[in-house]
């Protein structure tokens, strides 16, 4: 491997888009489909050219019919066939949310092990700039109750390739999460085949004082904020849970059990959500290692307000961590 | 890169108006030996429901169980139009359809006992009946989910024919729905993708006219020219007499061949009635008895019955040789499923995922798959 | 006690077939005061959409933002129509009927810019448009989810005038949906409930041939034939020109009064064409320039000015002058909406329950409502 | 208050009924919508006779249409009436997630404090008897993440009736869950008019030794296990949480700080959801008083299996409760 190709450096829309192409060239089962993903290369533009080199036949343009397509491509599943459905937003994804959650995440379980769903539902999660509070949804807390299905939300463009192709490849129905907020962030992608494999957290920052555990775009707070705390002297261990479902929760002890402390940083809504099941499992797991309650950080448990300083501040952002990381060492 | 002459190119090239088949063309009545086939299904799947009521009764079936007696030439006379390998897919009124199939009715039984014998192992019961083997793609129990699975099917045939194995789309998939289901809006998403992606999937409406008390004109507008609900999304549309196995047949044939051959959807409907209530608790105050009455003297066993009679010599005795048979097959069937031990606690963490973590132990499956339809 | 007898008795009397309307009188043509009114209004809504793109463009405006240029049209013929207090529902491209239903400007401005002083106090955006002053229930981003909304203000309103009012049924109500939103099955299922229901609501559609970059005829079946999606559902169709404000007038109100006459549904597709991209990132690649200038070369506020020049004396002054007066109103909208404090951080918590527990403080009003339309 | 009527007994419907009739007679902007509630009598005979009295155009059966019946009814409440929207089973609201969730969750907030939305959606939730994956649905964990919404699980006919009242009289959006195995169980309901406030949990069974909460159905299986643990000297204070938002976490704090031990009994599954939620905030709120780490029982993790033996295996039940509270207790 030459240096110049250890190096390459790309954007996070690309290292999807290569995921699935690769994917595809593999595997003609494989085909993405969408509202907008063919002639307009997806409102993203992650799917750009994808078109040009499959045809129309495997980059599929739909109507706005989320529960129409996404309970088409659920059937399709079902006799082997491996979709990808591109949602435009997991916003728009309510529409469907029985197809999803009924027949996708259910089907292998009801038909007895006969009828699987190797199934990818992809698109952007999460806040977006003002987008107000229909088109904000984070879905992984609302979503991730629900058993047979699997969970990804990838922070740099590395895990966003190799978690999506680990995802394709799964012959279970998984939903991919990604930040609109990160499509443009650039990073290292080696042009060598790689898969990076689910259920397996990732450190992303040593630290000894205090866990900080977080899921794809609200990282980036999180290591600013492990900055910000490094000039204090409070020194936290960044982890990237990469997957939801299944979730890495021993590597999240682990460090637990180092540094006594922890914060979950969790873009969704706090009630019933990530952050409470990360919190209830790390309190019981680490009872007796915890100098402090787990303290979590969340959107406001309002309706996404449309302003641009109410939605900053609304969302977790590297202020809230701080202070969180701060109160939950205090006692240390 | 797709640029701005190249706007509609890859549009799937549907007509902005409807395309027609051209007429139906009646297929030809088959054979006595496939009448007499048909008769035996409708007996074996009446005698199956009569079975199913009493365990139900007897408390041996759990949830809620719908009841097909009535309706049997619907899915006898369809499903014997299309190919064994055509795909299948259901509402939550299922059982006939599985027998018409061909799953063995033990396996029918032993899944609503809850029983690892039953064709879901016992985790799907009643509402959700599949057979791989059999290219059934379930029971499904929310009202119209199955009519988008529907489409998929079709997607997939299609995909696998022409992109996969390079040739011609050469299936057709049956998608059963019942007239409250059309009333649901995924039904008219799938519709409109059936036809934008010229897929051959025939929608079979069941239309007995009730979804559970309620009539159908209360329900759904247009009651009674349905078709323009297909033809909103140019679609063609026939009506069949679901009562009649044979008229069920001749057309449905030529719809299916057409359907298959011109790779698109269909509408038919298939009038038809249930005899019991919707479900085991409903007391039909919602009808009359005299509308019961009339529709159960002119009951889909019957009109086969007289016509074998008429055209050919089967006699009362061969009827009833035949029911003889189907009651011993049923009984036998209701014996095994009670003889089929209760499903192990440890298919609770089965199925949940194709592969393992956290605490799931991976697959096994049904034990009709591995056995193959053998007692 | 309901009884086996009275089947069908509280069914809602719907015809089986479609309830036609005899014919559309076209309303007579109001005279020059209206017309110039009409004129200023399309002029007002353009030149807002300018000052807003600008206004996108230099970043006072943030998330996604629907220009409504090409259609003023439709919005202001059609909301002339109706009363001032028949309520009124739209999709995300709302800024065009909010302006025509009489919003101030000032408040739809700085309701984009996040500020307080915003029609819904900054807390919605552009796709977001509500005003109970002006019977405006709001603008809703998420496609079709307007329309079993807009069943459900007909409901209510008849609801009122029948049941708390013992009276009969005044209002109708206007929904408006863009052709994308066609594909979503809740529109189905509002269109069935308003026949079922006899509800006096007008569902307007505003044919701009795209849903983003999706001509009409790649996302629905039978494109060039609507009017099957309403006869689906035994609704009367109309279509009419959406570029021609006189036009969408003459045939809305008679269209309009005889829906509140009738108490019944209605489909009216009206024709037009957005000028600019889907949202401010739309490249339009997917429609030709020629196209696009075709379209802009027959503009509403240029034929109703050539209407007005030939019959009555209006002339390329007077136009100036109305032109000058609008663009001092909106430019003055801007610097209100500017000067308007941003969304101060307490109505964070407020409006998400009217009452108060957990963290919420309660609710205020929006400005304009305390206001009542002064500057 | 004559002892007769004092000792009223009646069925958990009745009160249900008795309580949609009241609110009905008292204001006539208040209706009930819903499938086969008016000439069929409900599903499950909740809406018994109410056809008789109020006609058809206040009791109004509805097409198989949950997305399109809930939206109207939705949009008639911006007008300003009360629907009562009843769900055959919360397990048919998935397609009609976007317009309970986007629609009638956030309309106060994104129109700025104009539009409310005084409207109650209700009907059974959970597992009834072998219902299977699709219709034995849970859906508090899945919809309580959302704010806007307000939510209300009764135990008893009393409570039924009087949270019900309460939540046809609020302005806001309550979602009412309903147990379809409760609904023949009896109980005393006087005849004079009461509510039951939201927010207010109840102490349904007092102790010293483990803090014992849960909602709906499973407290059933928590009062058995109270008393089958009073046997071997476990007392639990049983703490009927009422209301999940708001939810009275004061309540649970209070008893949680005398028994210093907590096992949260919630029947949906456990990954984000209202156990997980309770026992995160029970750990911040209580972190010094716990002598050991709160206990959670849920459902299996798995979608709901038909067979008798499973359903029953894979439910909160009194083996599991009993269970829990010994090892939360175990260390004391
Ligand atoms: C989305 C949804 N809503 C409601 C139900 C409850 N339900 C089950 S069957 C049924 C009636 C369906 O009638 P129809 O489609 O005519 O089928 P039939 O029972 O006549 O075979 C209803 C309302 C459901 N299963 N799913
Ligand atoms: C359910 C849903 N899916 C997708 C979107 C994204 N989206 C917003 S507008 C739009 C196109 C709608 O087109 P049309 O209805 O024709 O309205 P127009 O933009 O032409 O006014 C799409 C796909 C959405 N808002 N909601
Ligand atoms: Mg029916
Ligand atoms: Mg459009």
């Amino acid at each position: 491997m030459s240096v110049a190709t250890a190096q390459r450096v790309i954007e996070f829309r690309e290292a999807l888009r290569e995921a699935m192409i690769e994917e595809m060239r593999n595997d003609e089962r494989v085909f993405l489909i969408g509202e907008e993903v063919a002639q307009y290369n997806g409102a993203y533009k992650v799917s750009k050219g994808m078109l040009d080199e499959f045809g129309s036949r495997r980059v599929i343009d739909t109507p706005i019919s989320e529960s129409g397509f996404s309970g088409m491509c659920i059937g399709s599943a079902m006799r082997g066939l491996r979709p990808i459905v591109e949602f435009m937003s997991w916003s728009f994804s309510l529409v469907a949310a029985d197809p999803i959650l009924n027949n996708a995440a259910k089907m292998l379980y009801m038909s007895g092990g006969q009828f699987g769903c190797p199934i990818v539902f992809r698109g952007n999660d999460g806040a977006g700039g003002q987008l107000a509070s229909t088109h904000s949804w984070c879905v992984e807390s609302l979503y991730a109750n629900v058993p047979g299905l699997k969970m990804a939300i990838p922070y740099d463009p590395y895990d966003a390739k190799g978690l999506l192709k680990t995802a394709i490849r799964d012959d279970n129905p998984v939903f991919f999460l990604e930040s609109e907020r990160l499509l443009s962030t650039t990073g290292h992608v080696p042009e060598e085949e790689y898969t990076v494999p689910f259920g397996q957290a990732l450190i992303r920052s040593e630290g000894t004082d205090c866990t900080l555990i977080s899921f794809g775009r609200p990282l980036h707070f999180c290591l600013e904020a492990s900055e910000e705390l490094a000039k204090e002297g409070i020194y936290c261990e960044v982890i990237d849970g990469r997957t939801i479902r299944p979730l890495d929760i021993d590597t999240m002890v682990h460090s637990v059990r180092k540094t006594n402390a922890c914060v979950v940083v969790d873009q969704s809504w706090s009630f019933a959500s990530v952050g409470s099941e990360i919190a209830s499992q790390i309190h019981a797991i680490c009872f007796d290692d915890l100098d402090n309650y787990v303290h979590r950080v969340h959107s406001d448990d309002v309706p996404t307000p449309y302003s641009h300083n109410l939605e900053q501040a609304y969302l977790p952002n590297t202020r809230k961590i701080c202070e969180a990381v701060r109160a939950a060492t205090y006692n240390a | 890169m797709n640029d701005a002459n190249t706007t509609g190119v890859e549009a799937s090239g549907v007509p902005q108006t409807m395309q027609k088949m051209s007429k139906i063309d009646l297929a030809p009545i088959p054979n006595e030996g496939v009448l007499l086939g048909w008769l035996r299904q409708m007996l074996l799947i009446r005698e199956f429901e009569v079975r199913t009521m009493q365990a139900y009764q007897n408390q041996l079936i759990g949830g809620f169980c719908h009841i097909y007696i009535g309706q049997e030439a619907v899915a006898v006379g369809s499903i014997a139009a299309v190919n064994d390998d055509d795909p299948i897919v259901l509402a939550y009124r299922d059982h006939g359809h599985a027998l018409a199939r061909g799953m063995d009715p033990k396996y029918c039984m032993a899944e609503m006992f809850g029983r690892i014998g039953g064709c879901a192992k016992g985790k799907g019961g009643s509402m959700h009946m599949f057979d791989a083997d059999h290219y059934l793609y379930g029971g499904h129990g929310i009202v119209s989910a199955q009519t988008p699975l529907g489409a998929g099917l079709a997607f997939a045939t299609k995909y696998e024919d022409e992109i996969l194995k390079g040739g011609k789309s050469s299936h057709v998939t049956l998608c059963f729905l019942g007239d409250g289901a059309l009333n649901q809006g995924c039904f008219y998403e799938a519709m409109n993708l059936a036809s934008l992606q010229d897929l051959p999937v025939i929608y079979v409406l069941e239309n007995n006219r009730y979804s559970m008390g309620t009539a159908i004109d209360r329900g759904t507008s247009m009651a009674e020219e349905l078709h323009v609900k297909s033809e909103a999304f140019g679609i063609e549309h026939a009506i069949v007499d679901g009562k009649n196995v044979i008229d069920m047949y001749r057309k449905f044939k030529s719809i299916a061949d057409w359907c298959r051959e011109e790779s698109r959807p269909f509408f038919v409907e298939a009038q038809t009635y249930r005899y019991k209530g919707h479900s085991m608790s409903d007391p039909r105050k919602y009808r009359t008895k005299e509308e019961e009455s009339r529709e159960e003297e002119n009951d889909c066993i019957d009109l086969l019955t007289t016509f074998l009679t008429e055209e050919f010599d089967f006699t009362k005795d061969a009827l009833k040789q035949m029911n003889k048979q189907v009651k011993v097959q049923i009984r036998d069937s209701v014996t095994w499923a009670n003889n089929s031990p209760e499903t192990p606690m440890d298919e609770m963490y089965k199925d949940v995922y194709t592969d393992t973590w956290g605490p799931y132990t991976g697959t096994s499956k049904p034990e009709m798959l591995e056995e193959g339809g053998e007692t």
